[in-house]
C-alpha cells in the first residue's frame, strides 16, 4: 500500500505545482517602478529637509547622527548642517533631537543619483528642497 | 569644529549647596558657585551654536557665547567685560535671575540646559574687589536725577555716569537697592555683595540721597537737572479682598520681607501660612522657617504646573519642609480671641483666562478652616503711582510710556524705567529697562543742547 | 531562389528575428506566471545589441581562436538545422530522405560545443559545467532519439515530408504516439537546459557554468546559439507530432502555403508555452537525478512506444 | 592551493565570496568530481565591527545602528540590546509598549521566513517561487512602513519602549496583510513545498540526527527540526509571550526538508501570534520618555531571545556612562554557518551545498557582525 500511496504522491506532486496558471489570469503584482508607484506614507523616513530659519546652528543633529552623516557647511555667512545621503542610515535621531524642529526627514524617496556629488545634500534652494516635489 | 557625541551627552554640573540643617535656622548662603575646574567643564559643554536662542531669550541680550567661551578658555576678566557691557552688577543677576536664556538653550529638551547664571555668578565673584572696573570716558556737563534706586535706577544711573553725566539718586528708604534689598532674603542675594555692587556704582561718582522723598518734578527742574528718571518700582501689595483682611495678624509680605531686610524683629508664632505662588510668597515662607515658626504652609489656588515662582525655588522650599497646598484659595478670616482662624475653599481648573492659565472656580461646599498663629499674603505687587510728578498713570498704577524704547512719559524730559512702568518683572528686565532708558536719556539731553 | 531561401526567408533573418521573439514570449510568459509584468518586447534585440557592443576577453590560458570559433560554429550550426524542417508545404527548400538525422544531429550539436567552450575557457566553474553538460547529453540523448523514433516508424520513412504527408493523410502523431511525444518534450526540455535540468549552466552553484568566462560578442553569440535552438527544437517536435504546416481544410496555391505556415508557427508556440509551464513550475534538480530518471523512466517509456507501433504495424492497423 | 593536494585528485571549488547563492560568505570546498570532500569556511566579508562601534554611542544611536547587524530579521538584534540594557537598569515598559514590540517583533520573524523562502528557492532555481515569496514578502516591508517609517531597518525601538505609536491604520492594514499570506501559506504548501523537485533537491540532503545538531550548537528552525522542542519564547518567556499562546512546531527527520516545514509551520504560528497580540492592545504610554543623556547603572545582564534565525543573545557590559562598556552578540548564524555548514557539506555533492547553506538559514551578515 505505500508503494501506492507513494505514487500518487509523487504523480501529486508533478502535477499540483501547475496550479501558477492560475497567475495569468491575474494582475501582476508589480509595479513599472518610475511611473507606478506606491503612494508615499506622511510618516515615512525619505529625503531630508532643513528649514534654514528655524536652524540654531547647534549641531546637535551632527553629533546624534550614528554614522556621522552630518556635518557643518559654509552657506550664506553661516554654518549650516549638510547631510551625505550615501552614509545616513535614515534612522530619523536628528529630527526627533534637533531642538526647534529644523531638520525633517520628508517622505521624498526618489533620491538616484549619476553623480556623487548630488548625493551629498548641498545647501542650496535645489539642495535641501527635494527635487520633485 | 564637531564635538564628539560623549561631549554632547554629558550631565549638567551639580551646583553645591548648604544641606538643609545648616541653613534651616540662619541666613546664610544656600547656594555657594561653582570651583573653578567644575565652572570650566560646564562651560566646555556649551555647543557654541551658530545664532544662539539664549542670547535672544535674556532680556538683556548678554553676549552669553562669548563669555562662556571666554570662561571655558580660562579668560575670566575678558568674560566678565563681556558682561559688563551690558549688565552693571553681575554677582547679583547671577544669584537671583529666574534664567530665561536657559530655557531657550538648545540643550534644554533633551541634554540639561548650561547654567549660564552659576558661570556669570564665578565670573562676577572673581573680581569682586578688583580696581580695573570701567571709569568715566568723558565728563559731560549735563545732570539727571533718578527717583528710586531699585535695579532700573541703579542701571541707569550706573550707564549715565560711565558716559559722563552727574547723576544724583534719590531714594525714599533709608538703604539704596530697592527690591533687591527688600524684596529678595539674604540667604539668596548676601548683602556683602549687593553693597559692593553698588559701591561700583558710586565709585562712578553718583550721588546717592537716601530717606528723602521727591515732592515735584519743578523743584528738580530748578535745581539744573536736565532730565528725571522715575524708577520707583512696584511696591505695593495686592489685598487679598476676604472679610477680615484687616487683622493684625495678616500681613503683606512686601513689608513683612522689607522690615526683615531692615532688620525689625516679626512674630510669627508656629503656625504661618503663606497666601500665592509667586517667588514672593516662597521668600516670604522660607524666611518664615528660618524666624523659628515650626509649620509654613503654602495655598496656592493653581497647581505646581502653573505656578510662576522659580523651578528650583519651589523645590528648595519643599526640601526645607515647607508644604504647599494647591486648588485652595483663602474666603474668610476669623479672630478667635487673639488666634487667627482662616476659612479655605477648594478649587478647580477651567476655562483659561487671559494669561493663559486656567481660571481657578470654587467648589461649592468645600471649605475647611485652619487655626494658624500669622497669615501672609503675597499674591502679587502693583506700582504706586507718584502723583507728584503729574505724570499719565495706567489703571494697574503703572506709568504709561511712549511706544518704542523712548521711556518718555507724557511730560516732556520725564522718564521712566523698571517695575514702575512694566508692573512686577524680574530683575533682569529692569536692568534691561534702564540700559534701554539711559540710552534715550542721552540721545534726550544731546539734542536739547 | 535558393540565397533566399538560405539568408532571407526561412534562412538566417527570419531565424534570427524569430527566435529572439521566441526569448521574448519565453521571458514575457514566465513573468506573467510569475505574477510579474515581464519586460518590453525589444527587450532580447537591446541585450543582443548591448552585448555586441563589449569587449570579448579571453582566459589567458585558453587558446584564443578556438574559444572565439565556438558560439559562431553553434550559431551555423543551428541555423543549417533549421533550414531543413519544412514550414510552409511538406517539403522543406533542400528535401532529402534522412534529413531528420541531419537536424537531430546538428541541434545535438551546441551541447558537445558547450562542454568545449566549458573545457576551454579553464576556470574551475567552466570545467565542472562542461562535465555536467556531457553526463546531461548522456541522460537526455537516448530518450530523444527513441522519442523521434517512432514517428519516422510509423510513417516508414526517415524524411520530414514523408512524416508530413502521412500526418496530412491520417491524423497527427500525438493521437496516435502521446508516449513519444511525452517522452520528447521532456527530454527536449533536457537538450535546451531549461529549468528543471539546466544543471550545466546552473547559476547559484558554478555561476553559469562553461558560459562563465565568456563575455560581449561571443557570449551575445551562445545567447543567440540557445534561442534558436529553443525555437527549432520546439519547431522540430511540432512538425513530427502535431502535424506542421497541416490544418483542417484546403486553401490551394500561396494563400494556402501562407495559412499552413501561419498554422506552423502557432504549433511550435504551443510546443513553446508547455516549456514554459515546466520551467516555470519546478525546480533544478541534480545531475545524478536527471541521469536516474531518464534512464529510469523516459527511455523505458520511449522504448514502450516503439514496441506498440511496431506490434500495431505489424497486426497492420496502421 | 598547495601541492601536494593536487596529487591526491582534490581540486578546490571556491563557495566564492561573490557567489549569488553564498551571499558574501567564502568556503573553499575540496572537491573530487561531484562530491565534496570537505569545506572550509573564511568569514569575515561582511564583519563591520558592530560591537566596537557600539561602544562609542549613545543608547539611541545604538538602537538605530544594531539593527543592520543581522539583515534579514532587524527587529530581534534591536530588542535583544533595548531589553538587554533595560535588565541592567530595572526599567518597566509600559504594556503597549511590550506589545507593540512583540507585533513587529513576530512581522519581522515572518518577514524573514518570506526572505527565506525566496532565497532557498532561488538556490534551488525554482525562480517562480523566489519572485512569488519575494512578492508576498513587500505586503510586510509595507506594513513596517506604516508602523516606522523604515522599510527593512526599522530603528523603531529604544530604551524604554518604541518611538512611535502604532495607528489604528497600521491594525486593520496588519489584519489585511495576515488574511493574504494565510492564503498564500497554502499555496506555498502545494506550489513549493510539496513540488516533486523541491523535495527531491531537500529530502536527505544536510541531515543531522538530535545528538549532532546539540554538538554542533544548532538553536531555532534547525535545532527543532531534528526534534528536540527548544523555544526560548516557551522556556524562558520574554516580554509579553507568557500571555500568547502558540505551540512549538518540530520534526523528526533533521534534514533540509524538515528545516523547511519548520519553517513554514512557524509563520502560520507568528500570524496567530500577531493576531491575537492586535486583539487585546491595551492603549495607554508605550514610551518611557528617556534622554540620550540617561545612563544605565553599572552592571552586566545577558538576555536572550528567539530571533527567526535560532538564539540570539546579547551580553551588554555597562559601567554608568551613556554608552555601553561592552556588548557582545552570540548570533545564531555563526554556528549556522561555521559548525552546521561544514559537517554537514562534509559528503554531498557540489549541487547540495547552496540547497544545505540556504536551509539553515544562516545569514552572512548575522554571522560576521
Amino acid at each position: 500500500m505505500r508503494k501506492m500511496g507513494y505514487l500518487s504522491d509523487k504523480f501529486s506532486r508533478t502535477f499540483t505545482p501547475f496550479g501558477i496558471l492560475r497567475n495569468l489570469f491575474r494582475k501582476p503584482m508589480t509595479l513599472q517602478f518610475p511611473y507606478e508607484t506606491l503612494p508615499p506614507l506622511e510618516g515615512y523616513r525619505g529625503r531630508h529637509a532643513l528649514d534654514l530659519e528655524k536652524c540654531a546652528g547647534c549641531f546637535i543633529c551632527s553629533m546624534i547622527c550614528p554614522n556621522k552623516a552630518i556635518w557643518p557647511v559654509e552657506f550664506k555667512g553661516r554654518k549650516y548642517p549638510q547631510v551625505h545621503l550615501g552614509k545616513c542610515c535614515w534612522c530619523q535621531l536628528c529630527e526627533e533631537y534637533c531642538p526647534n524642529k529644523a531638520i525633517k526627514l520628508t517622505p521624498h524617496s526618489m533620491m538616484v543619483t549619476m553623480d556623487k556629488e548630488s548625493a551629498i545634500l548641498g545647501l542650496g534652494e535645489e539642495g535641501f528642497v527635494p527635487r520633485h516635489q | 569644529m564637531i564635538n564628539t557625541v560623549l561631549q554632547l551627552c554629558t550631565k549638567r554640573e551639580s551646583i553645591p549647596q548648604l544641606s538643609v540643617e545648616e541653613r534651616i535656622d540662619n541666613f546664610q548662603e544656600v547656594e555657594f558657585g561653582y570651583a573653578e575646574e567644575e565652572m570650566r567643564k560646564e562651560a566646555s559643554r556649551c555647543l557654541q551654536c551658530e545664532d544662539p536662542p539664549c542670547i535672544e531669550a535674556c532680556p538683556a541680550h548678554l553676549d552669553i557665547k562669548k563669555y562662556v567661551f571666554e570662561a571655558r578658555e580660562g579668560r575670566y576678566r575678558d568674560g566678565l567685560e563681556t558682561i559688563l557691557e551690558r549688565l552693571p552688577f553681575p554677582a547679583t543677576v547671577g544669584r537671583v535671575c529666574p534664567h530665561p536664556c536657559e530655557e531657550a538653550c538648545v540643550r534644554h529638551t533633551h541634554f540639561d540646559p548650561i547654567a549660564n547664571r552659576a558661570i556669570k555668578r564665578f565670573l562676577a565673584d572673581q573680581f569682586m574687589d578688583a580696581d580695573w572696573y570701567p571709569k568715566i570716558e568723558t565728563k559731560l556737563e549735563g545732570k539727571v536725577a533718578v527717583v528710586g534706586s531699585g535695579p532700573a535706577g541703579l542701571a541707569a544711573a550706573y550707564y549715565l555716569a560711565k558716559m559722563g553725566y552727574g547723576v544724583t539718586i534719590f531714594e525714599a528708604l533709608p538703604q539704596v537697592g530697592g527690591m533687591l534689598r527688600m524684596g529678595i532674603p539674604s540667604y539668596r542675594l548676601p548683602r556683602k555683595i549687593l553693597d559692593g555692587e553698588i559701591d561700583r556704582v558710586k565709585n562712578l561718582g553718583v550721588e546717592m540721597k537716601t530717606n528723602t522723598r521727591v515732592e515735584s518734578s519743578d523743584t528738580l527742574f530748578k535745581d539744573g537737572y536736565q532730565a528725571i528718571l522715575v524708577a520707583t518700582g512696584a511696591h505695593q501689595g495686592i489685598k487679598l479682598g476676604i472679610e477680615g483682611e484687616d487683622h493684625p495678624k495678616v500681613m503683606e509680605c512686601i513689608d513683612f520681607l522689607r522690615d526683615i531686610a531692615l532688620g525689625k524683629t516679626v512674630k510669627l508664632g508656629d503656625r504661618v501660612v503663606v497666601i500665592g505662588g509667586g517667588n514672593a510668597a516662597i521668600d516670604s515662607a522660607r524666611t518664615a522657617l528660618r524666624l523659628g515658626s515650626k509649620e509654613v504652609t503654602i495655598l496656592y489656588r493653581r497647581t505646581r504646573a502653573e505656578m510662576p515662582a522659580d523651578a528650583e525655588e519651589v523645590e528648595e522650599a519643599i526640601k526645607e519642609g515647607v508644604k504647599i497646598e494647591f486648588l485652595a484659595a483663602p474666603k474668610k478670616v476669623f479672630s478667635k480671641n487673639g488666634a487667627v482662624a482662616l476659612e479655605n475653599i477648594r478649587m478647580k481648573l477651567g476655562a483659561p483666562d487671559a494669561s493663559g492659565r486656567p481660571r481657578p472656580q470654587p467648589i461649592e461646599g468645600s471649605e475647611f478652616k485652619v487655626d494658624v498663629d500669622s497669615v501672609i499674603a503675597a499674591i502679587g505687587q502693583a506700582p504706586k503711582a507718584p502723583e507728584q510728578f503729574n505724570i499719565e498713570i495706567g489703571r494697574f498704577g503703572n506709568i504709561i510710556v511712549a511706544e518704542g524704547d523712548t521711556f518718555a512719559t507724557s511730560k516732556e524730559g520725564i522718564f521712566a524705567a523698571g517695575d514702575a512702568v512694566s508692573g512686577p518683572r524680574t530683575v533682569i528686565e529692569a536692568v534691561a529697562a534702564g540700559l534701554k532708558a539711559a540710552d534715550s536719556i542721552d540721545r534726550y539731553c544731546k539734542t536739547k543742547r | 531562389m535558393s540565397i533566399f531561401y538560405l539568408i532571407v526567408f526561412p534562412g538566417f533573418i527570419f531565424f534570427f528575428f524569430f527566435s529572439l521573439l521566441c526569448e521574448y514570449i519565453d521571458r514575457k510568459v514566465t513573468a506573467r506566471l510569475q505574477s510579474r509584468v515581464g519586460p518590453p518586447f525589444y527587450q532580447p534585440w537591446a541585450d543582443f545589441i548591448k552585448l555586441m557592443s563589449k569587449e570579448s576577453l579571453v582566459p589567458k590560458m585558453a587558446d584564443r581562436k578556438r574559444f572565439m570559433a565556438i558560439p559562431i560554429i553553434g550559431v551555423t550550426a543551428v541555423v543549417t538545422a533549421f533550414i531543413y524542417i519544412p514550414l510552409w508545404s511538406a517539403e522543406s527548400p533542400f528535401p532529402f530522405t534522412g534529413d531528420i538525422v541531419v537536424v537531430i544531429y546538428l541541434l545535438s550539436l551546441p551541447t558537445v560545443l558547450l562542454f568545449l567552450a566549458g573545457w576551454h575557457s579553464t576556470n574551475v566553474f567552466g570545467t565542472i559545467g562542461a562535465t555536467r553538460a556531457i553526463t546531461q547529453l548522456f541522460g537526455y540523448e537516448v530518450p530523444f532519439l527513441l522519442a523521434l523514433l517512432s514517428p519516422a516508424l510509423v510513417a516508414g520513412i526517415w524524411s520530414f515530408s514523408g512524416i508530413l504527408n502521412y500526418q496530412v493523410e491520417h491524423t497527427w502523431f500525438i493521437a496516435y504516439l502521446p508516449l513519444a511525444f511525452i517522452v520528447a518534450i521532456i527530454s527536449l526540455v533536457g537538450k535546451l537546459e531549461r529549468t528543471p535540468f539546466d544543471i550545466p549552466h546552473a547559476a547559484h552553484e558554478i555561476a553559469g557554468g562553461p558560459v562563465a568566462e565568456y563575455s560581449g560578442p561571443s557570449l551575445a553569440m551562445i545567447h543567440l546559439m540557445v534561442n534558436m535552438e529553443l525555437f527549432a527544437g520546439s519547431a522540430l517536435v511540432a512538425a513530427l507530432f502535431l502535424g506542421g504546416f497541416d490544418y483542417i481544410g484546403i486553401i490551394p496555391g500561396f494563400a494556402g502555403a501562407i495559412v499552413g505556415f501561419i498554422v506552423f508557427l502557432i504549433k511550435t508556440l504551443i510546443v513553446l508555452f508547455i516549456l514554459i509551464c515546466i520551467k516555470s513550475a519546478f525546480a533544478r534538480i541534480k545531475i545524478d537525478q536527471l541521469v536516474n530518471m531518464s534512464l529510469k523512466w523516459l527511455a523505458p517509456m520511449a522504448v514502450i512506444q516503439l514496441l506498440i507501433v511496431v506490434g500495431l504495424k505489424f497486426a497492420g492497423i496502421l | 592551493m598547495d601541492i601536494e593536494e593536487k596529487e591526491i585528485g582534490f581540486s578546490t571549488v571556491p563557495f566564492g565570496p561573490q557567489h549569488p547563492a553564498s551571499g558574501h560568505f567564502h568556503a573553499l570546498l575540496k572537491v573530487e568530481g561531484e562530491m565534496v570532500h570537505e569545506l572550509e569556511p573564511h568569514p569575515g566579508y561582511l564583519h563591520r565591527g558592530f560591537e566596537k562601534l557600539m561602544e562609542y554611542r549613545v543608547h539611541p544611536q545604538n538602537c538605530a545602528l544594531v539593527d543592520r547587524a543581522d539583515v534579514l530579521d532587524p527587529f530581534s538584534c534591536e530588542l535583544g540590546y533595548t531589553n538587554a540594557i533595560e535588565k541592567i537598569a530595572g526599567l518597566e515598559i509600559p504594556e503597549r509598549g511590550r506589545y507593540i514590540r512583540i507585533i513587529m517583533a513576530e512581522l519581522g520573524r515572518i518577514l524573514s521566513h518570506m526572505t527565506w523562502i525566496g532565497v532557498l528557492s532561488m538556490v534551488l532555481g525554482f525562480d517562480s517561487a523566489n519572485k512569488i515569496a519575494w512578492g508576498d514578502r513587500e505586503k510586510i516591508l509595507r506594513l513596517n512602513e506604516i508602523a516606522t517609517g523604515g522599510r527593512l531597518y526599522p530603528c523603531y525601538l529604544c530604551v524604554g519602549g518604541v518611538r512611535r505609536d502604532i495607528s489604528q491604520e497600521f491594525v486593520d492594514e496588519t489584519s489585511k496583510a495576515l488574511d493574504y499570506l494565510e492564503g498564500q501559506l497554502s499555496f506555498y504548501d502545494y506550489f513549493v513545498f510539496k513540488n516533486e523537485t523541491f523535495v527531491m533537491r531537500t529530502e536527505k540532503v544536510g541531515r543531522m540526527s538530535a545528538k549532532e545538531a546539540i554538538d554542533l550548537g544548532a538553536t531555532g528552525p534547525n535545532l527543532r527540526a531534528c526534534g528536540i522542542d527548544y523555544d526560548i519564547r516557551k522556556d524562558e518567556p520574554y516580554e509579553v509571550y507568557p500571555k500568547v499562546s502558540f505551540n512549538v512546531i518540530t520534526r523528526d527527520e533533521g534534514d533540509a526538508y524538515a528545516r523547511s516545514l519548520c519553517r513554514r509551520y512557524e509563520i502560520a504560528e507568528s500570524i496567530s501570534i500577531v493576531r491575537q497580540l492586535l486583539n487585546n492592545l491595551p492603549d495607554g504610554a508605550f514610551r518611557v520618555e528617556l534622554s540620550p543623556v540617561w545612563a544605565a547603572p553599572e552592571g552586566e545582564s545577558y538576555f536572550c531571545l528567539e530571533s527567526a534565525r535560532g538564539e540570539k543573545c546579547f551580553h551588554v557590559v555597562s559601567d554608568g556612562s551613556p554608552c555601553p562598556y561592552r556588548v557582545k552578540i552570540r548570533a545564531p548564524s555563526f554556528l549556522h554557518t561555521l559548525s552546521e555548514f561544514p559537517y554537514l557539506a562534509k559528503g554531498s555533492t557540489i549541487a547540495d551545498i547552496p540547497a544545505i547553506y540556504w536551509s539553515l538559514d544562516s545569514c552572512p551578515a548575522d554571522m560576521d557582525r
